[in-house]
């Protein structure tokens, strides 16, 4: 990948375009955007090698507000878009922004293919556990019993989980974070828009409108340090107001242990995001609230090789040199067995 | 390894009658290599100097059961000393292979026509897999016909023992003896088939060798055996002098496709799904990365097609293949293209339908799928080649109106065309169009315009990597000039028009309808697409018959050509063949208010020139 | 909880000014509430004893900022003394709660009619967010108006306090006060409307009684204060006895859809994807598993779609709702069910495109896709409802051609239907067609011919479960009766002849087209789908004016009407008004060969009247 | 679900349809066919009450073959088919036949949302890593660097692993077998019959044309023993010519140990097919040729409630009785806001 510095740093409000914002007020994805225009500055990359893709949702309203290249596509094809695009150019830093219902429902199989390529870009995936944008339908990540406009005696759907499904497709960066927690949202960020690979993103998004605190539980002080798990890589998985509490194997599952009492930190699971199979960060994918706390950050991060890289590397793209192409193009117009008529 | 000169007829004396014309069919189980052997046949007719025109059929299975008759496999040439157009409507001379072969296709054979058959696959077994209670060799079936047994089994056997390939290695030889037999018999040279055998399997000799050696095999055994009364010439047709090579229609369009890309200066970005009969367009281009093919096998026909808007965007020369079924799936992501404006063609190889329909086999039904199929109003410009070699220029001219207009184009070819070949004489590259393609590159600071259009109707195709020209696009109504999304009626009232307008330009750039035949007839013969070859063939003879027909074959189908209204008018009659129910018709008769006549067959293949000659008869006869 | 008798005036001198027809807007923020102080009117109005139609007008932002243009959210009513038809061209009197909701809407309001404003909101910010420096209502704007400024936010703080909400509770009401107030100002009858609040806001009687409180508030101050010299009155119309109910077009399709298979004595499946403006029908029939109603969310219109088809197959009475883009997923798999030939209904609520477009806009750009969208040969019948409770009819009509016809049906409605609403006296049962819908059980020791036809063309529908009847069924060709896989070329053409009489035999069933209007006019005006209203009241106005029009509206669009040939050639003069840029008349051009024109109007909105009055008079005056 | 006993025994030449085969001779698709036909005649259901249904593929002519209802739908498609058809008549017996391109590439989405819903039915996915029917391109199980014809210079897509996928996508029930081990396949086809919810069953199925030899390692003779370990629930991972061989859990990660020395069936990791969560039939799903055995058997077959069955008790599925009809019919038309004109 290959990108040029620009001149002079860019600054946060270098990256809002002149339109004006339409979420509903007090919407997550505010505070989404705010932390994606804080994050790119540190990236260093210009503005016009960014391209913000996305589907259709509330949340696929996201590339009108930025100041980069960006394409508001059609319900659940932002990844097919943003493949396209990147495999013709390798060069541009690209991020794709979905729904649960644009990356999950329609779109599901396009985030399959484009998680296992390795398609070198970053996707967003505002899990808000609804359909906004038609107000107000149970989506594939709502939970059993949910009752929506679709479902008025209750959900039959059992849920996808967002990281589990991209796990499954041999993805090589797996991470989660909270619409509200600012500052560990722009660290996974950061860290996503670093990692060479396609990097997928759940972020846990409120839709005040239609699902007002599906969240709650990590958000509010009184209960987030119990069901909030922060991964760090080498570190073991502790958490709790005072840190107390950790979680232990139990063969192949994870338990919640207390700290203390014979059981000391070297008891515990150690994360480990470079793990060269993803047993581990599969394993954490299956902690849920209520019975566990959920992990939050970087579940993942390996390498691996990028699609679009090693069929840039096959083909020659650059053009032949002005007047070559003809030598070139009659060569090809040749080719195979030919004869001559005289 | 053998050397590549061809056996000198011994037999001096065997008397050639001339032919102006010949269609020979090679048909047999899928496993006896019958596609191989009429394409060497082509290949050696072509290089001799005749023109040629293919039909390749086969089976929709992979392999179906050996000696069944949903298995059988073949491959039709005409070869004639002037310029031909169809594969031919009969048969002067079938090879069959086995009982199931000839059950299934000696009726096309003209009678008095021969039929060579191989009677080593005569046995029981291979008459019941053919539902043949009696042999046909044995009752009267074939008394019309002059028919000759070869043992080719035993002949094969013969001849490829004794290079160390095994029974299965030999046996396969078969169809390369029954070559030989054909090429005495029309005096075909062997030299070019014996350097293809070379090139292609000279990495096992043994292999090359024995084939070389069957197919002489064959050549000698007519020489010796005074098999036939007589052989046949076909004379050399005068032919435009210059190099040729043989292409399929797939073929046509893929290099068409890297071509046009080239003379725009640009990478070719293909995003497909394999779908037959489209499949070998992005096989064709994946062989092609020299030429800054970049192929993308997507995980779907809607992926193929987001992936093209995607790499269009981005500022490739992109395009997507398929067929029928696959061009369903992509009408949605069609429509996006429309209201984007991003330049990229689909390619639609046409196929038996309705749903899976008829995969292996040809039709035109997908014109009204091609301009309607989306929802909204969302006008594409539409082409279709009308000959395998007539691929590669609509491929180019494709691609040329997509970045000239910023739009989406469809061009529809089709099964016949696809797999069918003709030669093709090679044109020269600086004959081709070079396309200008202008990416702004500084809006000179003013805001940035990106749906400004400018005299041909099209908005400024600005790549993202260019400084300045950030802009966001979507699949929502635009505000004119800005992009903006705006719902604002007027606006989307005027957007609708400048949308239809842009394509009604595209009319400015194509040539007018060319008359052929008698343009004071009466009659008018409309085509469009792989029917040129019926419909041309069948008004020459009308015409040489006396008859007074014209005929005017639409390769630009959305926008047409700015004189159809008035050829179309111009002539008492106008009959329309097609190979569906009737469709582009429904477009003739609405703009034009004429009672042009459909002529409609939906049978899987091509017309033939006597029924075209037949639909003109009646025209002619009625009122 | 407020008890619901309504206030009496206590002016009982005021004045009332009689009028036949008056058309009202309400427009404000989206959260403004205008949606439901626009429908609890028309109830009002219905249960009083007009006719009414409306026309509600909402953004496609979920909650667009507050105050700005784009949120701007309206509802229109038209309420009569007698039969109307549209919602009215121009407003009588408007409602305006916010500066942006004024600009964007004062201009449809007749000169001279009423505007009524809540000052409150003329805030600077709320200027500014509408992008006006100037207030409106101090400047010359609005002179020809009666513009009447209300301090409805402060009225209303006053009214709603005291019932223990917060101050955004409080603020909510709003726009109870402004209904109250033109509850007044028309006379309409509160009880309806306090009901609606009890029944719906009971569970919370703090919300309910300050709802009230308010609604009340807007008619006493009008009562009291003399704010306007004069109110008005329209009379009940002359409406046929019966019960009747309000209903929007999507509430009729899905109350449609369930009476069908309940008169087929059949569960219905419902397989469908949210969209715009779709969604509705999938949750109105979610609310009805007591009637045997299963809904599947899918999860995206091609399952949604092949779900149905699996439906079918098993033997529900299945559907699928969608709109364009979506229609436009489901093409190849509604392939699959014209070859499988298995019934359903595919509802198509059409909105503005191409592409997303303008999804909470109306259109009629769906036509040729449905006709037409789909790889090879491949028809269905089309139906197209033209009122909201036309939709009742006209999905009963659907599957009932589905299941006797053994086919899949499309039923086209628009945004415009979808979302508006009339009176409908709703029908008894028993006078709804019950469908003979006969599963064969056995095959009397025959082997079972699963595409052997009957004489409406109908193959039989064996559904899993029988025994002895099993059978395999697909995409691929079929072979006439057996069903199985077939590649022959006669077959084929056999085949797609047979789907296609089938279709074409449906017209055996359905009802001539009537001519409305003067059956001996010059001039016939052609209409289909949702512009019934606006050419119905056009042509009823021509014709009293002296003009001589005639109207036919075409409820089957394929096939259409035996008689439709003839009543086209009728007439000297055809002009086709459609919300598209002229789709309908490709087909009647091309099967009567008539020089029909085309009234387009492509702007998300229906036709005024006046827009066909124009139309007719520019008809009417050319040669 | 409701299922009656057929009068006699049915036989497997009971479950042929008068469709000739045709299949390339020496296909591995013939041998599934064969024991789909024995296994069924012992699942005591009447065949009028099965319905197979398939895709678009070599595989997906399956129900062609089968004299039982069947519906050989569109390429990628045959699971969202079987959804409908089962939701609408939760008492059929419903099979869906695809392949690795028909039900992982085009119909990825359809799978991944069926098997959530855990609607009760049987899933064949043959995976022969090829596209047969379109005559050799690569699939999305190809391996990385396979020449095809749409790959000549070596494929560049990472392949899926269709079992990861499936417990991604929250599979109540997941297993492997081969082609031609009849006598496992046959087991295997039993259990997955058996099983309430959807069962997902890869096949590793043998296209001798385009892809010969794919699964060589684990059908010849000399390496097969190495290659396969069969799983049993409640048992150790136990493989090798002499059973000398095991998997050993090292943290998340499996690891092949030899026994003896020390190591003792004890320390191997025990199956369970049971396992609440799916961490473990994951980590088993991981093993691949050539670092590991592969595991065949049942990876995972865990109670979840079925989507058609909580639907249909939801719904009021009996039609009212004739005459009925018409009230219910009424009740429906003038429900709520009505006046009367008089
Ligand atoms: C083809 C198609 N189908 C359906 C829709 C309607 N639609 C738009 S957004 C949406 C779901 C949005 O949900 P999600 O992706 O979760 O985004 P959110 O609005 O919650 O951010 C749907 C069903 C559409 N626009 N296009
Ligand atoms: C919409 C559509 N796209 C593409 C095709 C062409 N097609 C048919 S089968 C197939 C892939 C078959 O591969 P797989 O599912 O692995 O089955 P196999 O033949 O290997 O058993 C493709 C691409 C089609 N029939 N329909
Ligand atoms: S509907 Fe929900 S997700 Fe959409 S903008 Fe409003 S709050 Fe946000
Ligand atoms: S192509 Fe391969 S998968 Fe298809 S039938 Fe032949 S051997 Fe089997
Ligand atoms: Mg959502
Ligand atoms: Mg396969």
């Amino acid at each position: 990948m290959k990108v040029e510095m620009p001149v002079e740093p860019l600054k946060p409000a270098d990256f809002a375009s002149d339109q004006e914002v339409r979420w509903c007020p007090g919407c997550g994805d505010y505070a989404i955007l705010a932390q994606v225009k804080k994050t790119l500055p540190g990236l260093g990359i210009p503005k016009e090698k960014i391209v913000f893709i996305s589907g259709i949702g509330c949340s696929s309203r996201f590339p009108y507000y930025m100041n980069t290249y960006g394409f508001h596509s059609i319900h659940g094809r932002a990844m097919a878009v943003a493949s396209g695009l990147k495999i013709a150019r390798p060069d541009l830093n690209v991020w794709v922004v979905t729904g649960d219902g644009d990356g999950l429902s329609i779109g599901g199989n396009h985030l399959l293919h484009a998680i296992r390529r390795n398609i070198d870009m970053t996707v967003l995936l505002f899990n808000n556990r609804i359909y906004g944008l038609t107000k107000g339908q149970y989506s594939p990540t709502s939970e059993v019993g949910k009752r929506t406009k679709t479902s008025p005696r209750g959900s039959v759907d059992f849920p996808l989980h967002p990281l589990s499904v991209a796990i499954g497709a041999e993805a090589s960066f797996v991470a989660r974070a909270l619409d509200v927690d600012l500052k560990h949202l722009g660290y996974v960020l950061e860290r996503a828009a670093k990692h060479k690979g396609t990097s997928f993103v759940e972020i846990y998004q409120n839709c005040n409108i239609f699902n007002d605190g599906a969240y709650s539980y990590a958000t509010d002080k009184g209960t987030k340090h119990d069901t909030r798990l922060i991964l760090e890589h080498g570190k073991p998985l502790i958490f709790g107001k005072d840190r107390e509490k950790g979680i232990r194997l139990n063969c192949t599952d994870p338990e919640i242990v207390t700290l203390g009492d014979g059981i000391s930190e070297d008891d515990l699971l150690f994360h480990d995001e470079k793990a060269a199979e993803p047993s581990l960060a599969y394993l954490l994918t299956r902690m849920h609230h209520p019975n566990f706390p959920e992990a939050f950050g970087v579940f993942r991060a390996v390498e691996r090789p990028c699609y679009e890289y090693v069929l840039d590397e096959m083909s020659d793209s650059t053009p032949p040199p002005q007047g070559a192409e003809d030598a070139e193009i009659d060569a090809l117009l040749n080719s195979g067995d030919t004869w001559v008529v005289d | 390894m053998a050397t590549s000169t061809a056996p000198t007829s011994k037999r001096t004396m065997v008397e050639r009658k001339e032919h102006a014309t010949v269609t020979i069919r090679f048909c047999g189980d899928s496993g006896d290599g019958m596609q191989l052997a009429g394409t060497q046949f082509t290949n050696s007719s072509s290089i001799f100097g005749n023109d040629v025109a293919t039909l390749p059929d086969f089976p929709a299975e992979i392999r179906a059961p050996a000696g069944s008759l949903p298995g059988v496999s073949g491959f039709q040439i005409n070869f004639s000393s002037h310029e031909i157009h169809t594969p031919g409507d009969r048969v002067d001379t079938m090879v069959a292979m086995n009982p199931a072969a000839l059950k299934t296709n000696y009726k096309d054979v003209v009678p008095g026509g021969i039929i060579l058959v191989n009677e080593d696959a005569f046995s029981k077994t291979n008459l019941q897999k053919a539902g043949l209670d009696v042999s046909p060799l044995e009752d009267a079936t074939l008394r019309d016909y002059h028919v000759y047994k070869l043992p080719m089994g035993k002949l094969t056997t013969e001849a490829a023992s004794g290079f160390g390939l095994s029974n299965k290695g030999v046996n396969r030889c078969k169809n390369f003896f029954a070559l030989g037999v054909i090429c005495w018999l029309y005096e075909r040279p062997l030299a070019p088939i014996e350097s293809w055998i070379n090139s292609k399997m000279g990495r096992t000799p043994a292999v090359a060798d024995a084939n070389t050696a069957t197919l002489r095999a064959g050549w000698n055994y007519c020489d010796t055996i005074e098999l036939f009364p007589h052989a046949y010439r076909v004379a050399k047709a005068k032919i435009a002098p210059g190099t040729y090579r043989k292409i399929t229609g797939n073929e046509a369009t893929a290099i068409g496709l890297a071509t046009a890309a080239r003379r725009a200066g640009k990478e070719l970005f293909i995003g497909s799904y394999p779908i037959t009969p489209a499949t070998t367009i992005l096989e064709t281009l994946a062989a092609m990365p020299q030429m800054g093919v970049k192929t993308f096998q997507a995980e779907d026909e809607i992926a193929a097609m987001c992936s093209t808007v995607g790499a269009a965007f981005a500022g490739a020369c992109a395009v997507t293949s398929t067929s029928g079924p696959g061009l369903a799936l992509k009408g949605e992501a069609m429509g996006l293209a429309v209201m984007t404006e991003l330049p990229m063609v689909i390619v639609n190889v046409q196929r038996g339908g309705p749903s899976t329909g008829l995969p292996t086999k040809t039709e035109q039904s997908d014109y009204l799928q091609a301009m309607w199929g989306r929802n909204g109003e969302c006008p594409m410009p539409v082409l279709a080649a009308c000959t395998p070699s007539d691929c590669f220029e609509m491929a180019v001219e494709a691609m040329r109106i997509a970045v000239q207009y910023m739009t989406p184009v469809i061009l529809l070819t089709d099964g016949y065309l696809a797999n069918g070949s003709e030669p093709w004489k090679i044109p020269k590259s600086s004959s081709l169009p070079r396309f200008d393609v202008v990416h702004p590159t500084n809006s000179n600071g003013e805001a940035f315009l990106p749906y400004k259009r400018n005299e041909r109707g099209a908005r400024p195709w600005a790549i993202p990597g260019t400084k300045g020209l950030e802009h966001r696009i979507g699949g929502l109504e635009k505000q004119a000039e800005t992009g903006n999304v705006n719902y604002d009626p007027d606006n989307h009232q005027r957007m609708i028009c400048e949308r239809a307008d842009k394509v009604a330009k595209v009319a400015d750039s194509i040539p007018d309808l060319k008359i052929d035949g008698n343009p004071d007839a009466e009659l008018l013969v409309v085509g469009w697409g792989s029917t040129y070859g019926a419909i041309t063939t069948a008004v020459e003879r009308a015409n040489k018959r006396g008859q007074k027909v014209a005929h005017v074959h639409l390769r630009y189908l959305n926008p047409m050509p700015k004189n159809t209204e008035d050829v179309m008018k111009r002539f008492k009659k106008v009959i329309v063949p097609e190979m569906n129910m009737g469709q582009l018709i429904i477009k003739l008769r609405s703009d034009f208010l004429i009672d042009a006549k459909g002529i409609n067959k939906v049978q899987g293949k091509p017309f033939l020139v006597s029924d075209i000659e037949a639909a003109i008869e009646s025209a002619l006869g009625e009122g």
